[in-house]
């Protein structure tokens, strides 16, 4: 059997639930093994639930599944609310000071969940406690491994002689991660290791972590058998990294050269930002270090104001926002588009309307992106689905905006960003910087920023150009950008606008409108972060012999028509997969192709979609089974 | 060469009412560029929306007409970007004091090296009269149905209240005291504010040349002049801040502000504040990115051939497993 | 011969074109005829060109056509921008002082207008000058008639001893309103009448405008004859009012209860609340005065907030707006989506994008309010074809806001703002007021503002209502409103929420949906103000025995689709006119219906289409002669 | 039938960290919203985002969460339609100052009688810990990068310079004081401000509770308490426009804005400034609407039977032709 195995821990916001996943990812990565891990959490601090998901396996995956291996619970929370993920040889390692603990005394669990776990409880006849939870996972087959946290740092205070570790309850993470590698069989050197080079500035830290680990994987390897589900051996992979969602875009952005990026914070994108600003000063080769100067701006507004002054002086700029500061974009949105500013705006969906669930995933923004702002001007709207994508996607929406003279929409989310894959290290080499019609010197006086040519671009100077002064404004203006309310330089100047979205069809090469992986009778479209879960679903169907065809939507405005018509011209029913409500891309799909979608699969709970999932709802759909719209609503 | 105060002026036809206060502070702008002859293509004029927001296409440097209440986001981006461009936002009190007041505020903590001049005719000019910001509670110009229910703001208290450090004040129809301010303003070392009094003829019927001038508080038996509008310098009013101590710097605050409530018979203009200790934006980024002035973001060189040239091996090797 | 003749004053921006306009309209309409009335001007205040078109019939109309038949013009631009409006038979009065005045002295004439001038003037061998064009309009059978308007002024100031009159310059309005009238052989009584009322409540000036009045009125009988489009006489039809675009929704507003109006100013929205304000203290029958609150916000995002946060009282609350305005208002149109307030957002819609053309004519927002707001919720996007119409339908907003709980946009246009219409008399008796289920006392305890009720809409409680107090977010959240993760309450409430769009459509009675002004196998579909013009193209088809039909489509937002099919299955083919560039209606036609639209009939200049325009491209389209795209160009 | 400091809390799971200074001003909200004995249903908390911005869920009275700086604009709405409602609004600093600062400057040109509370703990709370507007130039808090590059703004100074008419600093702390001061802003004819100094332990950690109790300048052998902060009655203080004349009102202010500039060790709190003699928005409106207050936009009836009662016959009537 190969290996495929999903750890998870949780816990209360702010302890430590993150950094325990860091170090358990980071162990995995660094023996081989091929990570997919998922965090999920509250719109709050400190206190509410929070969970992450690791999925590690010895062949590429891309998503996360329902089951659930190992767990490590270090609160009563976790305990409730995944006892029932984990599947029947799987295990659960938890505290076991916690078993006592009744649902009642948890007082971050909200009524509606509450209510429905006592009800599970009732009809399986279990007291309503740990105990009770822990009761109907053994009888599913589960292992249980009590731990008592406390008496485990207890019992090394007195080892070390260093009673402080006693009450070090933030140790708790770092016991979990290090008895899940001991149950599991792992190497524990790469554990000692990581622990190492996370606290390499902190040396007395590090080997408090280290002691602490060293115990508890000894405890582990010591009181308890390998589980099932223990991992084969895997030969490292060269020039493989670990990232995380963030930092697709932001290293993307400093290979393209994105130098300003003016931001005002909100989850789930401001990751991107500070992490630009961590990184601000940047080696250039053969020359003087360069920077990106990210500025934290008092609103969203701001911001795009901001980034469409930094474009016009030359200067390749960005913003990185999420639905209500994109929302708050629309109408500068717009001014961009008629004073042609390239711009790229980095947008991470997340569950919408309003504030939403501001913690959580979504994909509802997709028509808002492609209507935002009113009138009519040309922008591309172009998606990415996934991390890596996301960073080769991030230089070519530079180039888009930059060849086109549009602003640029590159749309990502939650699921994203708040992603840890192991995948192939960046290749900055692979990248082209194409800044289209920018001039560096202007050789035709008097220069007209808004000149008619044959393609509808014109050369573009930028502020500070000898020779190259301008005008822009957001009134119609004639070619130098001159307010004007002539009826014929109105129909020029918006036919000249217009007419970009045929050249931006035609000049993106195919396959970075359109990924097409594979077709059949039944064929999924899709777009975004869903990609990855659909192609572990399809990889599960082709293990059963049955083909589903797929294709990614990259450019999702203009629309890809007639290239998406001529991929799908013998395809019989067709599924959109979306994390939405009412099927965005399906809609859209109709407005251009004219053609309806036969299934939806759909997600809205704010939780991002496994493949098994995926799997499950295609199996429904090939067997006939299916509704219209199949909803999904896995995970807590 | 030097360049010629016609050299600043475009052919577009200014289609502001006669008599509107708007052409002297165009007029000021382009003496100014002209006096410290700037190259044209080293300057950048934004601004935002209203009758004022057409100053960007009259004056021949970069003009950016921006969206209402928003000029000052678009320049400090591109003073960012380009700080060796002269960046100069204009705008209606409206536009910089209604719609814009939050950028306004903001900017003030910035500090960023530009100027930002409002054009103060209490009404809103280009939307045909309603109250602007600035006019004051009760007031009933022409072109309101019924009395302003609303409390004036004080433009040069709320400058800097914001953290401006340099305040001044102007009048429309004293174009070369304005001229003289506007480049002070450019001069200073941060970011400078001038709020500008200009008469409204077509809809303010209040605050007009003629009330300035104080004809109807002038006796005119007596055959002098008492015109609203005196000059700080003229009394030897001293808005430096001179050395880093609180005290200074509270002392001239506070005048500054005490100052900024004279209004009714007396109007001073003249700058009010000016502190240059209080460091301007570009040296705070450089405690940070120390060749940011000498490589800013629009002088950065990003690719040869094509081809990337920053170089982020350090950043991947971090993440390598 | 039936009267139907358009009379065009022009002159500079602030110079009294408006008003001579409304003069002549109000006597005419004083008079009995039906009028229909638009005006064009710049962004600007003073000094650009400005123009009113008022055409006169004695049958109903609904548009403008291309021909002007009586022209009035004291000032130079306007003959050489209209003097080719001027059909063979009908005559043009200017100001004899003008004649020798060339092109380039008119600074207001921009540079792409006066080459188009003088290109036609060269090919016709003319000179450069009001002369020039003079010429060719003669040549074309148009009757010029010169007066001096100053020899006038001054003749008058002799003759009542006033020589302050000579200077007056403002009077040319009162005089070309004068001088026309006796041209078309009106009667004066009207005018002086008019005159007088206008200036009730300042008599020294009504005197001095009726000595005007009448000595030009007397000098052009004297001086000239009636022209061939000299109108019939009529009888007066009771229950006429000559009322102006902002003043439907307006009184519509006063009417249904609305009570407060925070607002931005932006054109051409603000006339609207100007209107409100200046009419605030409301007569209510059998109670003391009611009063309309408007309040001039410090911005759109303010107006908006203020709006919702007025609704929360139970107030009937509104907004008036137009696209950067609206634009601003896209994340609170969010907020107020999630939280089921029910407000209207009335949008006059101009030219986009961006600041684009302010004063000018547009429907290009339509798939912004659409989708305007990141995330999935509820909204109710309706169109108003008329000045009559938005009266009426002004009620039915606050009531669908009301009964179904979601912010409605209210679209209306430039067109309809700056149009002046005759119509019958609104009748408040015909308004209904439903305010869905609004609580004016709570009987069900504990009040939870988000029951999950049968029809999915819940009771409503107000700010200050006993026992019903309920909490808002813009989370997610629970049935009282408190903020909740839990993924099937997340269900849950999506559903609630989105399957209000079902029920709107299942609600609103058809004939508010859409109205058909009868079928034929040409079919135009269309929306908003394009309803005028339309109708009265079809009808002079009719007079040729052509039978086009013709759906408005109101409710635009959820799209009545199964309606429309219906209503369209045995059409062959679907003409689609609107005022923008991308065709949006057939954007939204295909999204729904699957089915291409088979012309466009499109204008993007910024002025409205007259019928003329919309009949010739018909004719095009039934000869087979049309391109699929008719881009029509009428206007100055 | 009096209410219990109890009626007025919710069952919602409050999720502050622990220790946060949240949880003293919404304490110090309920008391005061029980001492005064207001009924649950007359009262209205409308809050911002952040995590202040939760506030509105954990206090038994009508609780509008809004968005992100805009609580001012809601919660005037309401106030002007139903003025017979308790109305407070509360936020974040960053709500209030950064995004929402242009809708505080409008606010106080207002002066609708209503209180708004911002919880100023220097720091973005809930985006984890950027800094907030309230921040000093050069701190660098543990949650931040590098050091603040922002100038601060003073929100006693900005409120003042706005026109608010009522201005006090309470301490999260101090929950008694600030109780009162809740009740003294309330009580208040006009619009009222409170900027609350609110420690976040998890994010700021410059101003802590220790920092504001003076432990770092307390000399520990004096054995005497230095707390930064102190109150301004007890020194004498007189924050009041007893009369309206210009010289009054401007000393009264320049004293504040003055007083808002202490900062460091020594911290003011209590009431700055008040000012009834500024006429509150509701008398503005009454100016032109005399029976506002009487039958304002919330309690005018305006159907009988599904059919409109308002008479606009006399507007139709000068319509008709
Ligand atoms: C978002 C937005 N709202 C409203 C408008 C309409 N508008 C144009 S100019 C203006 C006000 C102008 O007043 P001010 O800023 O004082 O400039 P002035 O015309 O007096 O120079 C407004 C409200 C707009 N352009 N954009
Ligand atoms: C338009 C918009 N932009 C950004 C955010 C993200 N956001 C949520 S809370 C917050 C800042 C909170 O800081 P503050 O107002 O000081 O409140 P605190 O958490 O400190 O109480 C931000 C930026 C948002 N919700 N909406
Ligand atoms: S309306 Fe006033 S501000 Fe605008 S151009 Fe005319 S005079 Fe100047
Ligand atoms: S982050 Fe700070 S402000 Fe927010 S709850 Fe925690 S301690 Fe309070
Ligand atoms: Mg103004
Ligand atoms: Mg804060």
């Amino acid at each position: 059997m190969n290996t495929d195995l999903t750890w998870l821990i949780g816990g209360p916001q702010g302890s430590g639930v993150e950094s325990g996943a860091n170090i358990f990812s980071k162990v995995c990565a660094g023996i081989g093994y091929q990570v997919f891990g998922k965090r999920e959490f509250y719109s709050n601090i400190k206190g509410e639930h929070s969970y992450f998901a690791v999925r590690i396996s010895d062949k590429k995956i891309h998503s996360n599944v329902n089951d659930v291996h190992l767990m490590v619970a270090f609160d009563g929370e976790t305990i409730f609310r995944h006892a029932d993920e984990v599947v029947e040889g799987g295990a659960i390692i938890y505290d076991s000071d916690l078993e006592e603990t009744k649902i009642d005394e948890v007082h971050t669990l909200d009524i509606y969940f509450k209510s429905r776990l006592e009800k599970y409880l009732e009809s399986k006849n279990k007291e309503f406690s740990i105990k009770g939870i822990l009761e109907t996972a053994k009888e599913r087959g589960v292992t249980l491994l009590p731990v008592s946290f406390r008496e485990i740092l207890s019992k090394l205070a007195e080892d070390t002689n260093n009673p402080k570790l006693k009450g070090m309850i933030r140790m708790f993470n770092v016991i979990g991660v290090s008895l899940s590698l001991g149950i599991l069989g792992l190497d524990s050197k790469p554990l000692l290791d990581s622990i190492e080079s996370i606290f390499s500035k902190k040396p007395k830290v590090a080997e408090i972590n280290k002691q602490v680990a060293n115990y508890a994987y000894n405890y582990a390897t010591a009181k308890f058998d390998k589980i099932n589900f223990s991992p084969n051996s895997v030969s490292k992979e060269p020039n493989t990294i670990l990232v995380q969602g963030h930092q697709g875009t932001a290293i993307g952005k400093m290979v393209c050269g994105c130098r300003f990026q003016p931001y005002y914070p909100i989850t789930p994108a401001s990751d991107e930002s500070v992490y630009l600003e961590s990184n601000e000063i940047l080696n250039v080769k053969e020359d003087r270090p360069g920077s990106t100067v990210v500025v934290q701006t008092e609103d969203e507004i701001s911001a795009i104001g901001m980034m469409i002054g930094g474009a016009l002086t030359g200067t390749r700029s960005s913003t990185c926002t999420s639905g209500p500061g994109f929302s708050l974009m629309a109408e500068a949105l717009g001014w961009a588009g008629i004073n042609e500013v390239p711009v790229v705006i980095t947008n991470y969906q997340r569950s919408g309307p309003s504030t939403g669930l501001p913690t959580r995933h979504g994909q509802d923004d997709l028509l808002f992106a492609i209507n935002a702002g009113h009138g009519e001007f040309p922008r591309i709207v172009y998606a990415s689905g996934a991390i890596e994508e996301s960073f080769y996607d991030t230089g070519k929406c530079f180039n888009f905006a930059d060849i086109f003279q549009v602003p640029v929409i590159h749309l990502l989310d939650k699921f994203i960003a708040s992603s840890v894959i192991t995948c192939k290290r960046f290749d900055p080499e692979k990248v082209t910087i194409d800044r289209g019609k920018l001039l560096d010197k202007i050789k035709q006086k008097p220069y007209k920023r808004f000149e008619q040519t044959s393609d509808g671009i014109s050369p573009r100077s930028k502020l500070g150009l000898e020779d190259g002064i301008f005008w822009n404004t957001g009134d119609e203006s004639d070619e130098y950008g001159h307010i004007s309310e002539d009826p014929y330089m109105r129909i020029q100047m918006m036919d000249k606008r217009l007419s970009r979205f045929d050249l931006i069809l035609n000049q993106i090469p195919k396959e970075d409108q359109v990924v097409s992986f594979g077709m059949a009778d039944h064929c999924i479209i899709s777009w975004g972060s869903t990609k990855g879960p659909i192609l572990d679903a399809i990889d599960m169907l082709k293990k059963e012999n049955i083909n589903v065809g797929f294709i990614q939507i990259k450019l999702l405005h203009p629309f890809p028509t007639e290239y998406v018509k001529s991929l799908l011209k013998d395809v019989k029913t067709i599924i959109d997969v979306e994390a939405n409500h009412t099927g965005q891309l399906g809609i859209l799909f109709k407005q251009n192709l004219g053609r309806d979608v036969d299934y939806f699969i759909l997600k809205y709970t704010g939780r991002s979609m496994t493949s098994t999932e995926i799997y499950d709802s295609l199996k429904k759909i090939l067997g006939n089974k299916a509704k219209k719209r199949e909803i999904l609503t896995h995970g807590a | 060469m030097a360049l010629k105060l016609s050299d600043y002026k475009t052919e577009v036809h200014n289609d502001w009412c006669p008599g509107c206060g708007d052409f002297g502070i165009v007029n000021a702008i382009q003496m100014a560029l002209a006096e410290m002859n700037i190259p044209r293509h080293k300057a950048a004029i934004f601004s935002g929306i209203g009758c004022s927001g057409k100053t960007s296409h009259f004056i021949h440097t970069f003009g950016i007409h921006t969206l209402h209440g928003r000029v000052l986001t678009f320049a400090q981006g591109a003073a960012i970007s380009n700080p060796e461009m002269t960046i100069v936002a204009a705008g209606g009190d409206g536009d910089g004091l209604g719609i814009g007041a939050g950028h306004f505020v903001a900017a003030g903590r910035r500090n960023i090296n530009m100027t930002y001049i409002i054009f103060n005719n209490g009404v809103y000019g280009l939307t045909k009269g309603q109250a602007s910001p600035t006019l004051r509670l009760g007031e009933k110009t022409k072109s309101l149905p019924s009395p302003n229910t609303n409390y004036n703001v004080n433009p040069i208290g709320l400058a800097v209240a914001s953290g401006f450090t340099f305040v001044a004040r102007g009048y429309s129809y004293d174009v070369r005291h304005l001229k003289d301010l506007i480049i002070a303003a450019i001069k200073h070392k941060g970011l400078s504010f001038l709020d500008v009094l200009q008469p409204c003829p077509t809809y303010n019927d209040i605050n007009t040349r003629d009330w300035y001038a104080g004809t109807d508080i002038t006796d005119e038996s007596a055959k002098e002049t008492h015109s609203r509008i005196y000059k700080l310098e003229d009394t030897g009013y001293d808005p430096i801040v001179h050395y880093e101590e609180e005290s200074e710097i509270n002392e001239k605050l506070s005048q500054a502000l005490i100052k900024s409530l004279e209004w009714g018979t007396k109007i001073p203009t003249g700058i009010f504040y000016k502190n240059e200790i209080i460091t301007p934006y570009a040296e705070r980024l450089m405690d940070k990115i120390p060749n940011y002035l000498e490589n800013p973001p629009a002088k950065q060189k990003i690719s040869s051939n094509g081809k990337p040239i920053t170089d982020v091996s350090k950043i991947l090797d971090s993440l390598q497993v």
